[in-house]
């Protein structure tokens, strides 16, 4: 199926990021997928052309602790991925606040495959600020 | 005098044509620390996407971007095969590639004249816009369209190029070469461009690796990261070797661009001449079914698409990854230190694409 | 200052843009211009409608055999012209202009 | 018609400050227009109408009046009328020195304009508008103590109409006002403090938060000063107007080719650009003239 994938668990996910990047792995993207009942976490790493991803059953409902003290370039995605699917994120290294793609009043997780109903939108006059 | 202002950079500013936000916070002119934001045009397109498909998202993805809209397709496509076993027959390869060539010349062009503008060298700005219209009008002569070719499809391409239609595109090469030597040269050698661009937003090798750098803002501070030397399409055919600065300033990231301008000319005329015969494509059968990550180099780096199929017609899960979502921490790396009037040309210099960040 | 070069000739030859509402360049052969439908030719089978990524095509055959195309969703794609199997469908060249 | 004529003649000075008052914002006009011809047609496009500048100005005029606050207008209103100032002590042959801090007071004026609201960019453009006068006032003293050691004058009126053209004494300095020029028509390399043709990282700059009529008056301003600067181009050979107004067409062109052949350089550089080059070439003609002047007394 994907390319060099290895299945990793919320206790040992820093350790193995933390012990691919001596090697040489450069950190490529996350990407998350909706499974149902839990969440698919991969984080993509290349060397030489190569990809290799480690994959992370995420329970839904459970913190996504974040890889970003790490490689600080997962902070961007992170913070994408807290804002599309909802998932808590501990750890960020910049927290946009769930604001990072959404604005204030706009649906919550949408790229869930069963998206909350949106809730009202939030007070007049306060615009979405960095 | 260091009295600390901050300056609301983008998302509606002029000199930058995409809704990037940036806060600045300036000590005098100097800027002391950039934060990012993004999200004015989040447009929900991997939604979008499963709800499609798998070949009518060839067209959607295709309006991921609207500058290196081709290359998102062919990433697509590719992706789809892979996960099909298609075999795509060789003319379909070779035409792929001319048409990726082809928008990569319009991409470095287009970015070429927003970079002058940048700068306020609107002269410029004007040749390079009027050097790309050529590559621009091809494109509607060989596809059909200017940007939005649609060419790209799952298992080929959907219109064969006549002889006549290659010997036009050859033309247009020798054409554009032409343009380029007036134009490239004096750009490199132009005293005003070096002092606005020399040693401005240098970032090391080192940072530019860690940072997850991709495409020129990676070569141009020595990565010599191009995805093209994986062979995908018909680069594996045309003997295509990665260009790769080492200074990692924004005349470095320049000169990878300009040298990559000639470059494409290479490859277009080399996979012209060398164009088998044949179909053009294949009709995919079945749907697809498991994960795959398709990757390519897009003018500004490569592009990450994580493909899920499930076995039905829609896709389960579509993920874009593009090459500005990956520059965004390297220019944060950049941008600390510079001067004000050098934050345009900064951020220029990693060729922004918003709207395909956010998708 | 090597730009002279272009400078001069530039100023002593014709411009390269035109007045655009008032000259106008003809459009290529293979332009995709606009949809258009031969509708005596169409059996309103709703295949196009089906096929169209941007879901611009609606064909319907009761109570009355139409079909009727949204020109602002139009993505000028062309797919629809190729899985048309009575070949009714064309791709005009000049694009089309909202009234 | 005789009383009519005996007033022209008494009134002389005045009747010409009138007229150049009417005068010099059509003709910086229609330089402006010719500009925005000859810079499209350098870059290869069509351009606009000669009359654009009219035509913008009109609309400008039509707009709904907006201001922050009055204190802005004051100034723009000031930067206006200081300019038209300095067209009528030119016309009237009044003292070089004058007309020189007239003129400053003026840029004053519209950089206290500037400084006068919150926009970080407004401020940021007054700012550069500061390092610009820094850049270019020194030259412009130069050249007026020039014209003294030349005529141990700084009336106008007083400076004989023949004799040796200005060109011939000061060339150097002719060369360095060049440069003053393109900094005060906002042109690349020196395009800092306000982008006059296109944008930039501080959006319009100093005049940013004008809108409507008042950036009106901050055009008409700046229609006034173009005709000043060329106008005084044109007296460096003011033995024979024809050839001063050839020396002015050539200066005009040269404007435009450097607007074209450059990219818009840093406020920095063109502070230490200015206070090297231009600034020796200057100093260097004044101390020549000094020398040759206590030569010929001793």
């Amino acid at each position: 199926m994907l390319q060099n994938c290895k299945d990793v668990t919320r206790e040992n996910l820093l350790t193995e990021v933390a012990s691919r990047l001596p090697l040489g792995y450069r950190f490529v993207t996350m990407t998350c997928v909706d499974l149902g009942d839990a969440f698919d976490v991969l984080y993509h790493f290349d060397k030489n052309y190569e990809l290799s991803t480690l994959r992370l059953r995420l329970p839904k409902g459970e913190t996504l602790p974040s890889v970003s003290g790490l490689v600080f370039a997962a902070v961007l995605v992170e913070n994408e991925i807290k804002d599309l699917f909802g998932i808590a994120v501990t750890g960020l290294a910049i927290d946009y606040q769930g604001h990072f793609i959404l604005a204030d009043g706009a649906p919550t997780a949408p790229l869930l495959k069963n998206p909350p109903p949106p809730t009202a939108p939030a007070a007049e006059g306060a615009p979405k600020n960095g | 005098m260091a009295r600390k202002s901050v300056i609301p950079f983008g998302p509606q500013h002029p000199v930058l044509p995409e809704p990037l936000h940036l806060r600045l916070v300036l000590e005098d002119e100097r800027v002391v620390e950039a934060l990012p934001s993004i999200g004015y045009i989040h447009r929900g397109l991997e939604k979008l996407a499963e709800q499609k498909d798998y070949i009518q998202d060839a067209f959607l993805v295709e309006r991921t971007c609207g500058i290196c809209s081709f290359i998102h397709a062919l990433t697509y496509c590719q992706g789809i095969e892979a996960l099909l076993k298609l075999e795509v027959p060789p003319r379909a390869r070779y035409l792929r590639t001319v048409w990726s060539e082809m928008h990569r010349v319009h991409s470095h062009l287009l970015w070429l004249g927003l970079l002058a503008d940048a700068f306020g060298f609107e002269n410029l700005f004007m040749q390079a816009w009027r050097a790309r219209e050529e590559v621009v009008d091809l494109m509607e002569v060989t596809a059909g369209a200017r940007i939005m070719l649609g060419m790209c499809c799952v298992g080929g391409v959907r219109r064969d190029l006549t002889d006549e239609q290659l010997a036009a595109v050859l033309k247009s090469m020798d054409k554009l070469n032409r343009q380029f030597d007036d134009l490239i040269p004096v750009i490199l050698k132009d005293y005003s461009v070096q002092q606005r661009l020399r040693g401005v937003g240098r970032i090391s090798r080192e940072t530019a690796y860690e940072r997850g750098a991709v495409g020129p803002v990676a070569r141009a501070s020595g990565v010599a990261r191009d995805f093209r030397e994986t062979g995908y399409a018909a680069y594996g055919e045309l003997g295509f070797v990665p260009v790769v600065e080492t200074e990692g300033d924004c005349y470095a990231r320049m000169e990878v661009r300009l040298a990559e301008l000639y470059q494409c000319l290479h490859l277009v005329r080399a996979a012209v001449r060398k164009m088998p015969s044949g179909p053009i494509s294949v009709t995919p059968k079945g749907n697809p079914d498991g994960e795959y990550v398709s990757r390519t180099e897009q003018p500004r780096g490569e592009v990450v698409y994580y493909l899920k199929g499930n076995g039905g017609k829609n896709l389960d899960r579509l993920r874009i990854r593009t090459p500005t979502f990956a520059n965004i921490a390297p220019l944060l790396a950049m941008l600390p230190g510079c001067e004000l009037a050098d934050v345009p040309v900064i951020v220029l210099s990693i060729d922004p694409c918003i709207s395909c960040t956010e998708r | 200052m090597t730009f002279l070069n272009a400078i001069f000739r530039n100023l002593f030859s014709r411009p390269a843009t035109r007045r655009y509402p008032f000259v106008k360049r003809e459009p290529f052969p293979g332009t995709r211009g606009q949809l258009a439908i031969d509708p005596d030719r169409c059996i309103y089978c709703g295949i196009c409608a089906k096929r169209c990524p941007a879901n611009a095509i609606t064909v319907s055959k009761t109570p009355s055999k139409s079909w009727t195309l949204d020109n602002y969703r139009c993505v000028i794609c062309g797919y629809c012209v190729e899985v048309c199997p009575k070949k009714c469908l064309t791709m005009k060249q000049d694009y089309f202009s909202p009234k | 018609m005789e009383a009519l004529l005996a007033f022209v003649v008494a009134w002389k000075p005045y009747v010409l400050a009138a007229a150049a008052l009417v005068v010099a914002p059509v003709i910086g006009a229609l330089l402006m227009g010719l500009d925005r011809i000859l810079t499209a047609r350098i870059q290869g496009r069509v351009g606009p109408p000669l009359l654009q500048p009219f035509y913008d100005i009109v609309k400008l005029l039509g707009k709904a009046p907006i201001a922050l606050n009055r204190v802005q207008v004051v100034y723009a209103c000031l930067h206006l009328a200081l300019m038209m100032l300095v067209v009528v002590l030119l016309a009237m042959g009044q003292d070089l020195m004058m007309i020189l801090f007239v003129h400053a007071f003026s840029n004053i004026a519209l950089i206290l304009g500037g400084m006068s609201v919150r926009s970080p960019y407004s401020r940021i453009g007054s700012q550069r508008q500061i390092m610009q006068m820094l850049a270019y006032e020194p030259i412009l003293v130069l050249m007026v103590v020039g014209i003294y050691l030349i005529f141990g004058t700084f009336q106008i009126s007083r400076i004989p109409a023949g004799g040796v053209p200005l060109l011939v004494q000061l060339p150097l300095v002719f060369l360095a006002f060049q440069m003053v020029i393109s900094i005060k028509l906002q042109k690349s390399p020196f395009d800092v403090s306000t982008s006059h043709h296109a944008h930039q990282e501080i959006v319009k700059g100093i005049t940013i938060e004008y809108s409507g009529p008042y950036l009106a008056v901050i055009e008409i301003t700046h229609l006034y000063e173009t005709c000043v600067l060329f106008t005084v181009v044109a007296l460096f050979w003011a033995p024979n107007p024809l050839v001063g107004l050839l020396l002015a067409a050539l200066s005009f062109l040269f404007q435009i080719v450097l607007d074209n052949a450059c990219a818009r350089l840093t406020t920095m550089w063109m502070l230490r650009y200015m206070w090297t080059l231009p600034m020796v070439l200057a100093v260097s003609n004044i101390a020549w003239l000094y020398l040759r002047n206590g030569a010929s007394l001793g």
